[in-house]
């Protein structure tokens, strides 16, 4: 039964660069955009989101005010771990919307804590191997897409 | 390239650091790669390369036929997966392998596919399996991966219910990851470059399988000067990164049920040693059960290194033909 | 068609039998039906037209634009719903209710609706719907359905809701199947082809409203020689065919708070005639309101009868004009 | 409170006279594969169905010898309640493949119950209109598709 979690040594693609982005609408910027990669070598289902947290400049953003996008869908955090039938892969990312009303330009420090099921690798009934899709980096917010 | 019956192919999850890492790599990239390479068949894992899985969209597949067509290659394998924990909180239960299975040979059958690699069928699902087999006209191989090895109980029991049914259509693919001797050279650069003493790390794996736990293990080396470098690599030699003597007589057994193998490795040298898995023993093993069939490559190497996977495949598949063309030439004369 | 600031507009609802039961009929046909009718605007319902609901495909969205571009015709409002039902077994909560009205926002926005039609927010969720309004650039309306009436204790608290909150982006959208009077022609003769008696069809009519009860209603029917027949449309027009004098007094307390209006009908006679629905002061009320808005015909006749849409709501817009032109000159005299 | 199901008029497209089709693999004929359409006025997501029972010449199907298709994705009956994500659109059907190893050339009474759950329309918690999508016919066994 393994003690820890798999770490893959994809790391740099889960915050990359220009994952940070305005959310514009009709009354200007009303949150932020932030794209997720995976750093696992193969794809896995949404439901094997077992906990994503995710803090910006050290304050945990409130689960009420995020939504999460893949595959053209939106879900609230509260969902993911029952989205069984939508399909993650390698090149796609996990878009998260932050409705916060908009952060300020410039460096931000995003710390995603991000667990994942390994969901092929049974040890025992009820328990599975686990992926930590982690990472922290300070981004530069971008204009809006 | 085929010595004496024995092909060459290449798992594409090989170049899993290039797909994962490089946003414009794509399948027609890993197949020009495969084709530079001078090999013609390949496995394709659905989950790496699909971005629908368990099921791909037919668009998909149909890329993957055109952009083989066009390079004169062919899908040999499918590797599939029993993704059986995709509903959180549930325990699995044989609908949730029946419908992965399903999937999965559907897939295998469109893409052309003679064999479908699974991680893991229930052993009372089997005979299902068998006859799922033959309605789609796919031969089922169950992965003998490590940290298994072939001697375990469980594959032995796969084994004999094999041997009960008694479908050609099921068999093994055993997995040469299983063989590992001792950590790849990239692993122990690794730890001594964060600090770790070459010969304590020779010493750790030396008494690896010496009877020593981990803990009195982690006191020896304390006593013997180490430090948290050498703490890792103890955790790591212990844990996934688990190696000793390659279980030969285990492998054997196996041989006469083998679909193909994944001619799994970490790191060929430049004067094309592996100085990790026993490459010469599995190959004589695997000529002298008379196995007629694919060695499949699959680089691996990519979790210790920058890789250069293309280089690596190349120093691999001549490693093989060299010990082939040598088993080949024993053999003739052995059989005259 | 623009009578004295009220415009009219079509539901594309009103093509539901063609859309669900031909095969080919797509919604560039529905658009084609709509031109014919001369007619610019039109609502369309995300879950009855697009392929992927709550959030259609970007592909969907486009052809839709594009659809409407080459026909000069104008998405006005998009018909949302609040399937807060979608995960079974569990009680919908706040979350639920705001990935809805999220994904339909999202949707209005990039069709260019000015306004969304929503089945139910929550009271308390009001004030961040109207926040999101803002946000999307979309009014977003509750629509006043059957069974519900405008006088009905849960929409007078909207209303008071709406107030308090006090954004213009929060609104009514007052579906005139709130006010049917009496059963549509063809839903009696479809009682009467099973062979219900005409006279005591319209006995139960008058009666409905009297203060017998349904089980009362059955038995009086059936001492006056009533049968099966009888019994089902009993059934059915204490149920979900209820009819009743229309609400007109609630209905002008929402006046100011409505966004626009489905011009809900079942059937219009050849004479021009909604024997149904009391159109002539549903129409006066909305004028005399002061009213500038949209009209948006919605039938849904093709519940009783092989229907033939474009006919009905062809006469229906021709009925409307008529009442229009009437009260418009009224007005214009009263307010001479 | 609702006394019964909604049945809406389009039953003539839940069970099609084209429905019923061999399934022929490898081996020849494996099963056969059903279309069912649906009889409602919009869309509804997958997890919307209550229930799924198919009798065909007077035997019921057993869950186990059934996969449902839907969006190029497959679920055995008992997961069809939890594929919230998954939309049934107007214009698609639901495919059914049934695993009995083939059924004889000719015609052959179907009889489907689906109920499916109206998932705007809640009545108290826990309690939701329900749709009859159920359907009688006689269907003659198509050619494979
Ligand atoms: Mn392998
Ligand atoms: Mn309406």
């Amino acid at each position: 039964m393994p003690t820890s979690y798999m770490k893959l040594p994809y790391e740099d693609r889960v915050l990359r660069p220009e994952a940070l982005r305005s959310y514009d609408l009709e009354t200007g910027p009303v949150g932020y955009s932030l794209d997720i990669g995976l750093n696992y070598y193969r794809g896995l289902p949404l439901s094997a989101v077992e906990s994503l947290e995710l803090t910006v400049d050290a304050e945990p953003v409130p689960e009420h005010l995020i939504l999460v996008e893949l595959n053209g869908k939106l879900f609230p955090t509260s969902q993911l771990s029952a989205a069984f039938t939508e399909f993650w892969p390698i090149k796609k990312d996990l878009r998260i919307y932050v409705f916060n009303g908009g952060i300020e330009d410039g460096p931000h420090q995003v710390d995603l804590r991000l667990i994942l099921r390994c969901v092929y690798m049974q040890f025992a009934p009820g328990v599975w191997g686990m992926i930590d899709n982690s990472a922290s980096r300070t981004l530069t917010l971008q204009g809006e897409r | 390239m085929n010595i004496d019956g024995i092909e060459q192919g290449i798992s594409l999850y090989s170049f899993n650091r290039e797909f994962v890492t490089l946003p414009d790599y794509t399948i027609e990239d890993a197949l020009d790669d495969l084709v530079a390479l001078d090999v013609q068949q390949y496995e394709l894992v659905g989950s790496v390369f699909f971005e629908h899985y368990p099921r791909p969209d037919p668009a998909e597949v149909e890329r993957v036929l055109a952009a083989s067509e066009v390079r004169g290659v062919t899908p040999f394998s499918y590797g599939g997966y029993m993704d059986v924990g995709r509903i959180t909180g549930h325990d699995p239960g044989p609908q949730d392998y029946i419908l992965d299975l399903t999937a999965d040979l559907r897939t295998a059958r469109e893409l052309g596919c003679r064999y479908l690699r699974e991680t893991n069928i229930p052993i009372d699902l089997l005979p299902m399996a068998a006859e799922f087999a033959d309605y789609y006209g796919v031969n089922i191989g169950i992965e003998v991966h490590a940290p298994s090895k072939p001697s375990d109980r469980h594959i032995q029991e796969q084994l004999e219910a094999f041997e009960r049914i008694g479908s050609e259509r099921l068999g093994f693919i055993p997995d040469f990851g299983c063989f590992i001797e001792r950590p790849a050279a990239p692993a122990l650069d690794r730890h001594i470059a964060a600090g770790a003493d070459p010969e304590l790390l020779e010493y750790i794996i030396a008494n690896r399988h010496s009877g020593l736990t981990e803990d009195q293990m982690h006191q020896r080396i304390r006593e013997m000067g180490g430090g948290e470098a050498e703490r890792v690599a103890i955790a790591e030699f212990f844990g996934f990164l688990s190696f000793g003597p390659a279980d030969l007589d285990g492998f054997t057994t196996l041989l006469d049920r083998t679909h193909y193998f994944h001619s799994k490795f970490y790191y060929v040298t430049e004067e094309l040693e592996d100085p990790t898995i026993p490459m010469p023993a599995l190959l004589s093993a695997i000529v002298d059960s008379g196995f007629q069939g694919v060695l499949m490559s699959e680089y691996e190497g990519h979790a210790f290194q920058d890789s250069d996977a293309p280089l690596q495949l190349a120093r691999h598949l001549r490693l093989e033909q060299q010990i082939l063309s040598g088993s080949a030439k024993q053999h003739e004369i052995r059989s005259r």
